[in-house]
């Protein structure tokens, strides 16, 4: 390969974080790149010692996923200082803007916003009680699609957040206070949950289908990420809505890091990629076939 | 009691408390300067509790402590060395992590700047341990060396560490003949400075060569306080007892040696002990005799498989047998009962009971377990024949005195029916009454057909017991002593003839 | 001499009290917590709730009360968990019935378990480090079955495992329950809980004694490994997918907290099972506290050490040995047979 | 001639520079200044934790709550940083007291109340988390020109690598470490303590102010670590260093301590965390483990050092006088 890219990965915490590095790999392979991959097992110091090593070894560029926004501003100088270019993926840092060539990440307010202001539509006034299951406490996804949401249900005097607590991302959480939220609640009276990403709500689906209760119907439920499962879980009428987060991040990313190194085109400091809303009036199949083999 | 000279310490009315057992009973104690107190008693008499008391290391319940007059309360043993009162606690007390030096001097490590000088450390060191005839690397870890060359290391720390008081709790329990003398030189020195001593023991003899009063223990009170000089040996047992001792004589090898049971034949392992050859017959005990370090604690470890042997075999009753591990060894009948009794031999927080179970349960395996009721009552059985004295049969064993955990021990192998038992030092820290007891019971045990290999430091307890006596000099078999040839002379005769007793370790 | 049957009583009766007190706080925060009603074909209630979230942790906790009773630890269950799951998941996605795909995973949990036990009782290494080998190897291990993401299945039988019920009382907690009373039953019933207790106290004095302490070690690892198994397999058919990712996370601390607030000593020795089970309960009801509780998840852990620091410093053998200093308070306390296992324990010194 | 007691060093050292040999020929850009610069200063923090580390575990104990009082220390730094006027300098005086204070603490309970190392921290470790998640869930940046002062201290080599100031203090806390273990009266009651309460106790040792200053000195220097950290990021996150109690008893145990206390080298930590940092880097300059693999080698390469280094232990001691029976203190 003529060309060596870094790629310092957080981890594979989630199915959603296993199928960005398959694409990621993918991509890297349909242009020739040859990718060297870094495991950081969620620690940002393995972050900073894996892109230490990629300068060490004279890669060409750095693709980095970091798991949290603050102290990059050493590294990335020291990549600067070597004149490695550094491309963030999914999530941006506090650092100053010359440090990275660019960002390609989606905006993590604007999905709760969307998921937000979709309930807000679907009740229409009506009185709606709300819970929430949150991610795992302190991550950035957690605290933005919280605050997104917020946003999006603000000025809504129906619509109320009654409980709201951490399903630490994963399915088996998201059942567990599921079903505690059902018997502190009540059944009857939750309306309507928000899950900070999917797996959360597909744990909930099931102890709401435990408690003799309609996931879907007599519990409204939206989440955040687009997995092939949530798909699956709108296809049945079990779910309502998902917000997309792509997991093709690397795509654009490789796209301008090819064009800058070809001939020096800055590309802009921040691409977005799409928030798409799913829902029941989408071909919630076709896409489940399509994404199931994705490394979800 | 009007003694013109005013006692160094002083205990009155010292009472303890443990639950289910009143250790400590209004004990009164006089030290005087310059004076050898012997504190005398069974086991489990009090004796380790009271010095315990008396250096801080358990809150005493009620009594007052003075020292040179004034009242003093030792929350620690810290507190009490800082006050002069050096104590040697019975099993050794020293860390095996650390090197000899280490061991001498922690707590009060010679500084230089703020910083300990090791260098000036181990010169001391090896200055202070040369008094005592050891001439040992104290850079080595300790575990290096022997449990004797460990007592004597904790003697020497707790001597440097008396200013006034020096407190040693059965220290020749693990010592030969040439260590005694040394020591008892240097308690004579100390005497001479003034010092009071206290020293416990279960040896008569050393009690009246060294000691000038002794106070003694039963049952946690005070039953005599009396100058040495003016009691006879016999008084002073009755006081510990309670009662006569009854002068047995011993019936010396009645019934008949039967067929050999166990041979070994060239077992021996590199580094540890030469090849040697032994046969023990039916209704026969051999004796092992020898100075520390002699190897006699490797030869039982390597029959019973305790160390794997590298060459060598086994044969019992005229067939080979393999022996690697301790269980193969009890499958075939054998039993060993471990010198050390703390790390190898008891299970400090099982019950009795358990404890004593518990090699034959090994030996029936898991599956079949042995009826709580049936377990009773072998335990409560080997309890009134050996006299263990206990709380209940539930408790812990490590709350035992020393003297009652080896007796538990040899109820432990008894209760296997042992065709062949080996016996480390089994006498070690047993008082007199026991002592008569267990040497009643190898007879008994050798009249009654099993084979017996017994270890010991003690030649009159060999002597009276042994039917033949293998001595061992440098982990080599020297002679073997037969008949009228056993006498306690020919066997120090036979030892003695080596010419380096304190040899370096290699 | 006190019957057995009390000196159980006895042994059990601080933890007891403080299931009561935990659930009492559950009371308190939510009046409603005893209700239990039959809604859907299943139990329904809080009190099930805990039941059969415990699960999982009270698994755990009958194979790492035996590992700790051998002075052991095992680090590794959590991981096992996903490894077990991740197993069992694939063999029905491939086609297989459940009850290869259980058997299947059961051995993966027992292959874990004997590699545990190698390490430790043949290779002598430490416990907490032989354990921390596959701690981190193995969840690398499940998610190489799994590749990485959440590998769901339909299969009723695996399903009914973790999510079903039997007569309405859902099968984990029949699952834990059962095997808690085997257990119990096997260990005390047969020689093995002492051979264990006196391997755990003093090694080489119970080699010496005859004990195949070698097989023995390799042996509690194996129970641990299945029990972990048999969690994993729960946890995966409760949310009918295996996530290696997740699955059994750090959840080998939870057991090892449960095993300690059951009383029994990290430094070996005398166990007991149903204490360690109680204490999962306890740990359970916590949770459930602070789920109850609705306050912000910030505060979950702090909730969480408060109350464990508050219980262990009520067991602390230190107050223990206080109140009974002061109940027998008095110039002439009675001797009383038996209860010297009250007194404080520094038990280090015993095992070497 | 060769000390047994000092085996253990030797063995993790010539592991060290074996591996190293082994790297450096499969990858000579790791033969690099550069990489040792970066070996220092990425390990930095785990290094001044482990230093803690080892003494808690020679002393017979365990600290489970170092990760999180990084964590803490970093959320505290930035929060104190952030909403009020503090210098820097008074505010790492303030996390050290608060740190060492937790230490202090958690070693009373532990001495006093005769409850487990193991537990304790790890009721501790959630404590100190909490305590984080309830100063900031959000990560905080810190934004002060003292830190950036700090940053810029660093002696920059031709080849580009960077040795910074926190290497720097992670060395200087080993050396520290290494005179108070073995030159001072605490230090050797520390080692007594290991050895065997019961004894060191009977010996003199005074048990409860060993036991306090052990755990007081993990829980201070694992505030250290947790300024080490934040001048590492610049920011306090609360999810920070998960874990890392893990890491550094990996460490102290490659370096050759015994977990059973009593037995090890504080320098045998340093090797062990550049072993651990070692096998970090060459995964990444290999650069083809996925995710999963990355795990089982790391689990791999871990038992491959306890392998070699026991086997080391043992090949030696046959040599030597073995005592009795059983193999090795377990
Ligand atoms: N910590 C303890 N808890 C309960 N009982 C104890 C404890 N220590 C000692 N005892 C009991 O106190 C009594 C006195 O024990 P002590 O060790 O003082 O006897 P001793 O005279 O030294 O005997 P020996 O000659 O065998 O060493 C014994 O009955 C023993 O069981
Ligand atoms: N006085 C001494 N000086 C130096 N080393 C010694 C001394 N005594 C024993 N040793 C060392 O201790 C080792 C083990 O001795 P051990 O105690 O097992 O022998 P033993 O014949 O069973 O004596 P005993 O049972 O009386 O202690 C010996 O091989 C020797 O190296
Ligand atoms: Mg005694
Ligand atoms: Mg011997």
């Amino acid at each position: 390969a003529d060309m060596t890219i870094g790629f310092s990965q957080i981890g594979s915490e989630s199915g959603w974080r296993a199928a960005e590095t398959t694409v990621t790999r993918q991509e890297a392979e349909s242009r020739g790149i040859e990718l060297k991959f870094a495991d950081a097992q969620q620690k940002q110091e393995n972050q900073i010692k894996a892109i230490r090593g990629f300068i060490a070894q004279g890669v060409d560029a750095i693709l980095l996923a970091p798991v949290v926004a603050t102290g990059w501003d050493e590294v990335l100088e020291e990549a600067k200082d070597a004149e490695i270019p550094v491309v963030l993926l999914d999530r941006t840092v506090d650092a100053p803007e010359d440090l990275y060539l660019t960002a390609v990440t989606s905006d993590l307010v604007h999905e709760g916003r969307v998921a937000g202001e979709w309930l807000a539509e679907e009740m229409a006034g009506e009185d709606c009680r709300i819970v929430e299951l949150q991610g795992t406490t302190g991550s950035s996804p957690a605290i933005d699609r919280k605050k997104g949401f917020e946003e999006g249900i603000a000025g809504q005097d129906n619509l109320e957040i009654v409980r709201s607590q951490t399903g630490d991302f994963t399915r088996a959480q998201g059942k567990v206070v599921m079903e505690s939220f059902l018997k502190a609640e009540g059944g009857d009276t939750i309306c309507a949950l928000y899950a900070h990403n999917d797996d959360m709500a597909v744990g909930a689906i099931q102890a709401i289908k435990e408690a003799g209760l309609k996931p879907g119907e007599d519990i409204k439920i939206v989440a955040i990420d687009a997995v092939p499962d949530a798909h699956l879980a709108i296809a049945n009428g079990e779910m309502n809505a998902t917000i997309e987060l792509t997991p093709n991040m690397a795509g654009p990313a490789l796209d301008a890091l090819e064009a800058y190194l070809a001939n020096g085109t800055e590309p802009a400091k921040w691409i977005q990629t799409e928030s798409k809303l799913y829902t029941a009036a989408d071909d919630n199949q076709a896409v489940y076939e399509e994404k199931k083999n994705l490394g979800y | 009691m009007t003694d013109p000279v005013r006692p160094v310490l002083h205990a009155r009315g010292i009472s303890k408390f443990f639950p289910g057992t009143i250790a400590l009973d209004d004990v009164e104690l006089r030290l005087n300067p310059g004076e050898v107190h012997a504190l005398l008693g069974e086991n489990g008499a009090g004796k380790s509790t009271l010095i315990k008391c008396l250096t801080g290391a358990y809150q005493r319940d009620a009594g007052t402590l003075l020292l040179d007059g004034a009242p003093i309360n030792p929350a620690s043993t810290a507190a009490s060395q800082k006050l002069g009162i050096g104590t040697v606690y019975q099993e050794v007390n020293l860390l095996p992590n650390l090197t000899v030096a280490e061991n001498l001097f922690l707590g009060r490590q010679p500084l230089r700047g703020g910083f300990v000088s090791r260098r000036r450390m181990n010169a001391m060191a090896r200055e202070t341990l040369a008094g005592y005839g050891l001439k040992i690397d104290p850079t080595e870890p300790l575990t290096a060396y022997s449990v004797a060359v460990q007592q004597v290391v904790a003697i020497a720390r707790a001597v440097d560490m008396s200013g006034k008081v020096l407190i040693l709790d059965e220290p020749t329990a693990s010592l030969d003949r040439d260590e005694v003398a040394l020591l008892f030189s240097v308690i004579r020195q100390l005497k001479a400075r003034g010092l009071a001593i206290v020293f416990i023991t279960h040896f008569l003899d050393q009690v009246f060569e060294i000691c000038d009063r002794a106070t003694i223990l039963r049952n946690g009170r005070v039953v005599g306080d009396c100058a040495l000089a003016e009691v006879s040996r016999r008084e002073v047992i009755t006081m510990m007892l309670g009662r006569q001792l009854e002068a047995r004589v011993h019936s010396k090898k009645t019934g008949t040696v039967g067929k050999p049971l166990v041979q070994v034949a060239d077992l021996g392992r590199r580094g540890m002990i030469e090849p040697f050859s032994l046969d023990i017959h039916e209704g026969e005990v051999v004796g092992l005799a020898g100075l520390l370090g002699s190897g006699r604690t490797e030869t039982a470890n390597l029959i019973f498989g305790a160390v794997m042997p590298d060459q060598g075999r086994i044969r019992l009753r005229g067939t080979d047998i393999t022996i690697r591990t301790p269980r193969d060894a009890v499958a075939h009948g054998f039993a060993l009962c471990p010198e050390d009794r703390k790390s190898e031999g008891i299970v400090g927080d099982l019950s009795v009971r358990d404890n004593i179970i518990l090699a034959l349960q090994a030996r029936q395996g898991w599956m079949r377990p042995i009826p709580r009721a049936k377990v009773t009552e072998i335990a409560d059985r080997y309890v009134r024949a050996l006299d263990i004295r206990l709380a209940s049969l539930d408790t812990p064993i490590r709350l035992l005195s020393g003297g009652n955990q080896q007796k538990a021990l040899l109820a432990r192998w008894l209760a296997t029916n042992p065709a062949f038992l080996i016996l480390d030092e089994p006498t070690r820290g047993i008082d007199v009454g026991a002592h008569a007891e267990i040497i009643a019971l190898i007879d008994q045990l050798r009249a009654d057909g099993m084979a017996l290999l017994v270890a010991s430091s003690e030649l009159e307890e060999l002597v009276a017991y042994s039917t033949r006596v293998v001595v061992l000099r440098d982990r080599v078999q020297i002679c073997e002593l037969t008949g009228d040839q056993i006498t306690p002379d020919t066997i120090v005769q036979a030892i003695a003839d080596d010419p380096h007793p304190h040899a370096e370790p290699v | 001499m006190p019957g057995p049957k009390s000196a159980i009583l006895r042994r059990i009766a601080p933890q007891l009290v403080i299931l009561a007190i935990a659930l009492l706080l559950n009371v308190l925060i939510f009046p409603d917590f005893f209700h239990i009603d039959f809604r859907n074909g299943r139990l329904f209630g809080n009190l099930i709730d805990v039941l059969n979230r415990g699960a999982p942790v009270a698994l755990l906790c009958i194979g790492m009360t035996l590992v700790i009773a051998t002075r052991g630890i095992d680090l590794s269950v959590g991981t096992v968990m996903a490894v077990a799951g991740a197993v069992a998941a694939s063999m029905v996605v491939e086609g297989h019935g459940w009850g290869t795909a259980l058997l299947a995973a059961l051995l993966a949990g027992g292959m874990c378990g004997l590699w545990n036990g190698v390490l430790v009782a043949v290779l002598r290494i430490q416990p907490i480090v032989a354990t921390l080998v596959l701690m981190v190897a193995g969840r690398g291990i499940a998610q190489l079955i799994t590749e990485g993401r959440i590998l769901t299945f339909m299969n009723e039988g695996l399903i009914h495992l973790g999510a079903g019920t039997v007569l309405g009382m859902p099968t984990p907690i029949l699952i834990w329950v059962t095997l808690g009373a085997v257990a119990i039953t096997l260990v005390r019933r047969t020689a093995l809980g002492m051979l264990i207790e006196a391997i755990g106290i003093n090694e080489r004095s119970s080699r010496l004694a005859g004990i195949n302490s070698r097989v023995l070690l390799i042996c509690v690892y194996l129970v641990s490994g299945l029990c972990a198994a048999l969690a994993g397999v729960i946890v995966a058919a409760d949310i009918k997918g295996a996530d290696a990712n997740n699955a059994g996370l750090w959840l080998e601390l939870d057991a090892i907290l449960a095993v300690v607030i059951g009383g029994n000593s990290l430094l070996g020795g005398r166990f007991s099972i149903l204490a360690s089970l109680l204490g999962a309960m306890i740990i359970q009801s916590i949770n459930s506290v602070i789920l109850l509780s609705g306050l912000p998840p910030e505060f979950n852990l702090v909730i969480k050490a408060l109350l464990i620091l508050a219980i262990l410093v009520i067991q602390s053998p230190r107050i223990g040995y206080l109140l009974y200093m002061l109940r027998a308070a008095g110039p002439q306390p009675q001797p009383r047979p038996g209860t010297a296992d009250t007194l404080p324990k520094r038990k280090k010194e015993a095992a070497r | 001639m060769i000390r047994s007691t000092h085996l253990p060093l030797l063995v993790t050292l010539a592991t060290f520079v074996l591996a190293f040999a082994l790297c450096a020929s499969a990858y000579p850009a790791m033969l690099s200044t550069r990489v040792v610069a970066n070996l220092l200063t990425d390990n930095a923090f785990l290094g001044i934790a482990a230093v803690g580390m080892t003494f808690v575990i020679l002393s017979g104990g365990i600290d489970l709550s170092i990760g999180s009082v990084i964590a803490f220390t970093g959320v505290f730094l930035a929060v104190v940083l952030r909403d009020t006027q503090m210098h820097p300098l008074m505010a790492f005086a303030l996390a050290l007291v608060i740190a060492t204070v937790f230490g202090a603490i958690m070693g009373a309970l532990i001495h006093y109340l005769e409850m487990p190392p193991f537990i304790v921290t790890l009721a501790g470790m959630f404590l100190a988390r909490g305590a984080a998640y309830v100063l900031s869930t959000e990560s905080v940046p810190i934004t002060h020109e003292f830190y950036d002062t700090l940053q810029g201290l660093y002696w920059r080599d031709p080849s580009g690598g960077r040795f910074r100031l926190i290497g720097g203090v992670m060395v200087l806390t080993f050396l520290v470490g290494i005179v108070v273990a073995h030159r001072t009266r605490f230090g050797q009651n520390v080692y007594a303590l290991g050895g065997g309460e019961q004894t060191a106790r009977l010996m003199g040792v005074p048990l409860a102010s060993t036991t306090i200053c052990t755990y007081a000195i993990s829980g201070g220097l694992a505030g250290l670590s947790g300024i080490v950290f934040s001048l590492y990021t610049s920011a306090g996150y609360s999810l920070a260093t998960v874990g890392v109690e893990l890491d550094a008893i990996a460490a102290v145990v490659i370096g050759g301590t015994l977990l059973t206390g009593g037995y090890g080298f504080v320098a045998g930590t340093f090797f062990g965390i550049l072993i651990m940092g070692l096998i970090q880097t060459y995964i990444v300059f290999d650069g083809t483990l996925s995710s999963w693999w990355t795990k089982i080698v790391i689990g791999g390469l871990l038992f491959a050092f306890i392998l070699l280094q026991k086997g080391l232990t043992w090949a030696t001691q046959a040599r030597r006088r073995t005592a009795t029976g059983s193999a090795a203190p377990s």
